[in-house]
């Protein structure tokens, strides 16, 4: 009986030794260098494989970093967190880089009347190789969804026939706006919530001919815009999203509600104690919702007052602020 | 040596027991790197490589080592043991002498040393009481059974990528009844060569 | 056994227009000229509005060498230079001129015959008068008539099978005027120093083969063969298997195994600009199906409304449900009659709502009859499902950039499969990388 | 104008046959051989055909409703696989039997890979195969003779079918042990299942067999049918019969060539076989090499089960087989594009 | 999580059999009966057991390098010491699992266990987690077990369940009916992952 576990100690250990030995010399001998890095990384990323950064997958994307070949703040899902963390670990300079979300600029969908009866592959792309558009309008969205499809974070959906995009969800990745055919979703800064929901280049009359929705170049929104953001291109509304300051004037002067305003409540403006009575703040605004002689402080008529902020930035002493602040004071 | 015995041990491991879909062997390979022709077809190759290697590695250890010894009972330990230098040792000259080969080839070795197939093949070995000839036309007929079925499941689960499966049942469910049916089918090879 | 190819179908014929002579057609009011009717680049308007323009002025410039010019088909006043409904579907740049009904021509009347001059001449004059091909495609045809350096076409093919249903237009041509597309056929070869010429024609057409037949009964170099009548025999590479039994390399072109390959039709556009000096401003097309009150063979000017050609032809049934522009097989379908006719124009076929059917696509039962008539042997059935899983690079692999997109497959699929559209689709996408692709180097 | 144009991708003419016609003309072309079973076997046959048939519709509807799918069952596909299950079936078998079958031909090998046009095996054989593991002895010993004749064709065996009676004869002869009488015994028998009368009896149907196997004249009808409305087309069954005509030739005697082929042709499944199951669309190869291939290999296994098996038949387990196969056997016989230059 | 939470979580959402789909082998080889299916998941628990509680106490001794081979040595001695102990105690069992028993070595829950958790976590959560995933195995072998046995046989525990006139499914104890039981229990378990998600 001994024997047996003496010869048991002594093959195993034996074997243990030679196998050990073996590898040792073989690793030494066939040794490759791999790059831990890539492992790192992708534990990092979010692993949905949206692809929305060109590279194949969060892996490939990884390995493409590592190489040099993209930036942290190409994938848009990570957040800038993340993005920061991963250029700590590859020694790159770090991006301030602001969220954006993907806006449809378009609300027409069943308001507009159907152009054809159409019996093809029921997808966007499809649709436009065939006829342009299923409805009138050649600028709309078609509603089959090709947005849906791609979106990996669930955060399209289509109603009415037309696609609308939930903000909490939406990372900004930008798959539906590469899907889009009709190119009218385009990313947004999250922080800015007036958008024009129309992509019409047509004229007023044309556009009312088939949508109530739909921009008709009347130009309200631009004469209106205090910070003169809004611009007709060819009929339509664009906004300068960097220089918008989400007042929501343009919405609401917007006779087709073609702007839409996200902002849930907007807050008043608060003049403290710090006021000289420069009377910069009264000079700025637009809506003459602040009043007060010079050299005293000065007040916030609260019913005119829409919460823009404009006579914040303006303001030398810093004594205006925004309750419950938004808008691009936020952003500071 | 009786040319109809191996033959019908070949015919035995490939078809009418099949390790895969008989014997249950290798399981998780095979539902794991079942997804893509190339890759099945690399991982068969590897898998048929390491189980002729080990079965002839396990047989010397097992019959002058362990059997001289009286130490038989060590034989999952030594076995084990073996494999896994085995399958590490392949992996690191393949890398070594053929990057090509390894990238198509090596990612599935780790994989190999907890596919019981391997080990299963060398038990089966001794269990059978296998001569060295035998114990190497089993554990290349073993490798080739469990590649044939890979490759045959690979090319079912492309097509079924394309096939609008239930949610719930998508992946793995269906890869199962697959192999069920794959099973069912094999059942046809009972009977065809006598052990 | 009359010549073909493998595969294809044979699709009821519906020739109504066969024995329908061309007729010319009341001018239209207006007309719509789109800059781009041809395959490259589109053309550049030389016009503005309010200028005068005169039958055959030119109205825009060629630009760059896949590219012709384009040509006023009415004399009158330029309205409009803007986006206009087109046929492929999108709306596109165009110029509409109003038509002042004086039918005058630009001054012809210094004109020689160019029939005799030198290649390179003759090449010009071709693209001057913005000739393209008229079977549907509209390549340029000066392009076709320029091989680069290297490549010899020892073999003119002139394809008269006309195998779309309903399309009699080239069957017309060939009856009522073989001398001149015999003699645009004898420009082609000589320009080119072919040695060989063949008039194909579907053995449903036996009065064109005898005429033609007749025509070259002399000539050793010309042949008229008569083909099986089968679907898409005028396809240019079935056309030249089954004529010379060349085969046309995968992505390759006719001239590559020495062949050319130009609609009758284009032919004779060829000898009216040569001989007469006369753009390409004209062309019959074959407006027929079970919805046009009088079908028919018209001449009719490029940039003419459907509406207008449609009204010349007695008019549209009130069920009328569809309107396609060429024949049912390749056809495009258009969703308003406001479209004009392009040089690309062939038919309109007018379906009346009983004729026109929205078969829900049911799952593929991979019965293989798309495999065993696919005219390029490709798998169509894997292709399709290949697009629609969104695996293109796996649908490129199987050669749907082969694909000519005859609508065989789908014709003969139980499952009323959409294989043309997943195919386009696919295409589209491929382009779309391949620019993305280039846009990321570059 | 006044309606909407309909805007749908070309061809905008379409040829007529769709789904449902190809499921019925196939229903169609399997009626004359349900008659012959009807005929030879009895009422007890109508009851099996129509009971799997039910079974096999119901299951259809149930599973879509379940996982919430469209209930297709108008398209004919399950009753085609109740039809075939049935005919598979020997004529004695319990009537239970066909309905469980039935139900796990669809609820299994159907249901679960998205219906139609996904499964890669055949419903109805993986249905009998089911059978067939699970109640051997109902599936392999129920076996009735026909209205007018013996159970193997020939007047002398009433215990077995012509391809049992094979496999017995097969296995005395190739043991060399038994005595000169067993021996005589079996080459007697051989020379009657060979005989002109046995061969007219296996060519009419007048044996016993499965309910839809028997009669090949009435099978070859249908075939005939769906052959000439281009809805199978003959390469599968040709290689298919081609080759186990010339397998059994070569290998089916004591030595070689000299076996009996055409009696391997017209008994048992095969003719039914190669022309309704291997042929069955959704579970062969699409391309044209792929389908000889295919038709070949059911050839060679079904040849090699026979003579070599464990069972007497082994139509249906070679066509499981070669279904299994069709995934790689369209990947690797994809045709020559048109300009294709090999090798390139 | 809690010492109860690494205990139970092995039963249902990290099942290593429904939810993990590991240790298919075993699953599917020895679930002909509810007997031999309980006795494998037994074996297979005391060796988890076993194996991580050591693995967990050598878990800082062993340099990454090598930790894999340690780890199979570990869990191979357990394999061998459950291995004679059946063959000395429960013969037949013993006999019934054959193969599997060795074969317990390259079951990847073991493995994976050691490695994803043993490795990184003390002695004390280890054994739970060991115990947890183990009767987990237990449990999903039971199951699947049970049914193969009811419908292939007819009786569970050789007691007879669906009377005498019943016909057992004989195909439900062959191989085929392994998978295609197992195929649809995992389905049945996500169809209802599926359902309490929405």
């Amino acid at each position: 009986m001994s024997g047996v576990v003496l010869y048991s100690v002594i093959s195993l250990t034996a074997m243990g030794a030679a196998f050990g030995l073996g590898l040792a010399l073989a690793a030494r001998k066939f040794a490759v260098e791999r790059d831990e890095r890539v492992e790192k990384i992708e534990a990092m990323l979010p692993g949905a494989n949206c692809g929305g950064c060109g590279y194949a997958g969060c892996i490939g994307f990884a390995r493409a970093l590592v190489e040099g070949k993209a930036s942290p703040y190409d994938c848009a899902p990570s957040g800038i967190e993340t993005a920061n963390a991963i250029a700590d670990l590859l020694g790159l300079q770090k991006v301030e880089k602001t969220p954006r979300v993907a806006v449809v600029a378009c609300r027409g969908g069943k308001r507009v009347p159907t152009k054809i009866t159409y019996g093809g592959v029921r997808t966007c792309q499809a649709v436009t190789l065939l006829a342009d558009n299923l409805r009138e309008c050649p600028y709309g969205c078609i509603g089959l969804g090709s947005c849906v499809e791609v979106c990996p974070f669930d955060a399209i959906k289509i109603i009415d026939d037309v696609a609308v995009v939930e903000d909490e969800k939406c990372t900004g990745c930008g798959m539906c706006v590469e899907a889009c055919p009709k190119q009218i979703i385009s990313l947004v800064p999250k922080t800015k919530k007036v958008r024009i929901a129309c992509s019409s280049h047509d004229r007023g009359k044309a556009v009312k001919a088939i949508c109530d929705v739909g921009c008709i170049g009347c130009g309200l929104c631009a004469k209106n815009c205090p910070v003169g953001c809004i611009e007709m291109q060819d009929n339509l509304a664009v906004i300068d999203y960097e220089r918008c300051i989400n007042c929501g004037i343009c919405a609401a002067k917007c006779p087709t509600k073609s702007i839409i305003d996200k902002v849930s409540h907007r807050p008043k403006v608060l003049i403290d104690s710090k006021c000289t009575g420069c009377g910069e703040c009264k000079k700025v605004c637009k809506f003459n919702a602040i009043e007060g002689e010079p050299g005293e402080r000065h007040k916030v008529i609260l019913e005119k007052c829409i919460g823009c902020g404009l006579c914040g930035d303006v303001c030398p002493e810093k004594a205006i602020s925004i309750a419950g602040a938004l808008g691009h004071q936020s952003e500071n | 040596m009786d040319v109809g015995r191996l033959f019908a041990i070949a015919i035995g491991a490939i078809l009418i027991n099949n390790f895969v879909l008989k014997r249950f062997l290798g399981l998780c390979p095979f539902l794991g790197v079942s997804k893509q022709l190339d890759s099945a077809l690399g991982m068969g190759f590897a898998v048929i490589f390491v189980m002729t290697m080990a079965s002839i590695v396990t047989f010397g250890i097992y019959h002058y080592v362990l059997v001289p010894y009286h130490i038989e009972y060590l034989r999952t330990i030594a076995f084990i043991l073996v494999i896994a230098t085995l399958v590490q040792f392949v992996e690191m000259v393949i890398e070594k002498t053929s990057p090509g080969l390894y990238r198509s080839l090596g990612i599935y070795l780790p994989l190999i040393t907890t596919n019981c197939a391997v080990l299963g093949v060398a038990v089966l070995n001794i269990d059978k009481t296998y001569s060295f000839v035998e114990t190497l036309v089993h554990g290349f007929s073993a490798g080739i059974g469990f590649t044939v079925a890979l490759l045959l499941m690979a090319g079912i689960r492309e097509r079924l990528e394309l096939a609008d499966i239930p949610e719930s049942l998508r992946g793995v469910p269906i890869a199962f009844i697959v192999a069920g049916l794959m099973s069912i089918a094999f059942l046809g090879f009972a009977g065809l060569a006598a052990e | 056994m009359a010549k073909t190819f493998r595969g294809g179908v044979h699709p009821p014929e519906a020739k109504l227009t066969a024995s329908k002579p061309i007729e010319t057609i009341a001018q239209p009011d207006r007309v719509i000229i789109p800059l781009s009717q041809h395959t490259g680049a589109p053309s550049k308007p030389t016009v503005k509005v309010g200028e005068e323009v005169l039958i055959g002025s030119k109205i825009g410039e060629a630009e760059g060498f896949i590219s012709v010019p384009t040509h006023s088909s009415v004399s009158g006043k330029v309205k409009a230079i803007a986006n206009y409904p087109h046929p492929l579907g999108r709306p596109m740049p165009a110029i509409e001129i109003e038509n002042d009904s004086r039918d005058e021509w630009i001054d012809l009347s210094h004109w020689t015959d160019l029939t005799n001059s030198s290649p390179d001449e003759i090449r010009r004059a071709v693209r001057e008068a913005g000739i393209v091909g008229l079977g549907g495609a509209a390549f340029p045809t000066h392009v076709k008539l320029s091989p680069p350096e290297g490549k010899t076409i020892d073999t003119v093919i002139l394809n008269g099978a006309e195998c779309e249903p309903y399309l009699t237009g080239d069957h017309r041509l060939m009856l009522e005027h073989p001398d001149e597309i015999i003699e645009g056929l004898r420009v082609i070869m000589k320009v080119l120093g072919a040695a060989r010429g063949y008039i194909g024609i579907e053995r449903n057409k036996p009065d064109a083969i005898d005429k033609m037949s007749e025509k070259v009964e002399d000539e050793e170099s010309i042949e008229v063969v008569g083909l099986k009548v089968k679907y898409p025999q005028g396809a240019e590479k079935q056309l030249i298997k089954a004529l010379t039994g060349r085969e046309v390399p995968c992505g390759g072109l006719p001239m590559d195994v020495g062949c050319l390959v130009q609609n009758v039709g284009t032919s004779y556009a060829i000898w009216q600009a040569l001989k007469l000096g006369k753009p390409l401003i004209e062309r019959v097309v074959t407006v027929s199906g079970s919805a046009v009150k009088s079908p028919g063979n018209y001449m009719v000017r490029i940039g003419t409304t459907f509406s207008h050609v449609i009204e010349q032809a007695g008019g549209m049934d009130e069920g009328c449900s569809k309107i396609i522009m060429g024949g049912p097989m390749m056809g495009i379908a258009q969703h308003t009659d406001q479209v004009p006719v392009v040089k690309g124009t062939s038919g309109m076929i007018l379906l009346s709502a009983q004729d026109v059917r929205i078969d829900e696509p049911g799952p593929c039962l991979r019965c293989g009859k798309c495999v065993d008539h696919c005219p390029m042997r490709l798998v169509p059935n894997e292709i399709a499902r290949f697009v629609e899983k969104g695996r293109i690079a796996e649908a490129e692999a199987y050669g749907i950039l082969d694909c000519m997109e005859c609508g065989v497959c789908a014709y003969v699929c139980p499952s009323k499969i959409n294989h043309v559209h997943l195919f386009k689709i696919g295409k589209a996408e491929i382009a779309q990388r391949r620019r993305k692709e280039a846009g990321k180097e570059g | 104008m006044s309606a909407k144009l309909t805007v749908t991708p070309s061809p905008h003419i379409r040829d007529d046959l769709d789904i449902k016609k190809v499921m019925y003309a196939v229903v169609l072309a399997l009626i004359p051989s349900a008659i012959g079973g009807v005929y030879f076997f009895g009422l007890r046959a109508l009851v099996i055909i129509v009971a799997a048939s039910l079974a096999a519709i119901a299951t259809e509807a149930v599973c879509q409703k379940a996982i919430r799918r469209p209930v297709t069952i108008s398209d004919g596909s399950a009753l085609i696989t109740g039809i075939l299950l049935a005919f598979n079936l020997p004529p004695g078998v319990p009537y239970w039997l066909p309905v469980v079958g039935s139900v796990f031909a669809i609820a299994v090998a159907k249901i679960p890979f998205g219906g139609l046009g996904y499964n890669p095996l055949n419903p109805a054989l993986v249905g009998r195969a089911f059978l067939l593991a699970s109640w051997p002895v109902y599936m392999t010993t129920t076996w009735t003779a026909p209205s007018r004749g013996s159970l193997s064709g020939i007047s002398a065996i009433t215990t077995a079918t012509p391809l049992g009676v094979f496999k017995y004869v097969r296995h005395i002869l190739d043991n060399p042990s038994v005595g000169p009488d067993e021996i005589s015994r079996a080459n007697s028998y051989l020379a009657q299942l060979y005989s002109s009368a046995s061969l007219k009896n296996l060519f009419l149907g007048n044996v016993g067999g499965c309910i839809g196997e028997t009669s090949v004249i009435l099978l070859l009808i249908g075939a005939a049918y769906l052959l000439i409305k281009g809805i199978i087309c003959w390469r599968i069954p040709l290689s298919y019969i081609g080759t186990v005509a010339l397998l059994t030739w070569i290998l089916g005697g004591q030595g070689l060539f000299h076996g009996y082929p055409l009696f391997h042709v017209l008994s048992g499944g095969l003719v039914l076989g190669a022309f309704f199951m291997a042929t069955d669309m959704v579970t062969s190869p699409v391309t044209p090499k792929g389908k000889i291939i295919f038709g070949v290999g059911c050839g060679i296994l079904t040849s090699v089960i026979r003579l070599y098996g464990g069972y007497p038949e082994g139509v249906s387990y070679s066509i499981l087989i070669m279904n299994i196969t069709v995934p790689l056997i369209d990947r690797y016989t994809r045709p020559r594009k048109l300009g294709e230059v090999k090798g390139s | 999580m809690s010492a109860a939470g690494e205990f139970t979580k092995g039963f249902i959402k990290q099942n290593p059999v429904f939810r993990i789909v590991l240790g298919l082998c075993p699953t599917l080889a020895v679930t002909t009966s509810l007997k031999n299916g309980i006795g494998m998941g037994l074996a297979a628990t005391f060796v988890l057991v076993g194996s991580n509680v050591i693995v967990s106490l050598i878990r800082k001794a062993v340099p990454s390098r090598i930790r894999i081979p340690c780890y199979i040595v570990v869990i191979a001695s357990f394999v061998t010491v459950v291995d004679l102990v059946m063959a000395a105690y429960t013969p037949q069992l013993h006999k019934n699992l054959g193969i599997f028993i060795p074969l317990i070595v390259v079951n990847c829950i073991i493995l994976g266990r050691a490695e994803a958790f043993a490795s990184k976590n003390s002695v004390g959560m280890s054994f739970l987690d060991g115990l947890g995933m183990g009767l987990g195995f237990t449990f999903a072998l039971a199951i699947t077990a049970s049914v193969r046995e009811i419908i292939g046989t007819g009786k569970i525990w050789d007691l007879v369940v669906l009377g005498t006139k019943y016909n057992p499914v004989l195909l439900a104890v062959l191989s085929p009916g392994a998978f295609i039981t197992l195929g649809l229990l995992i389905g049945l378990f996500n169809l209802f992952e599926v359902r309490k998600e929405k």
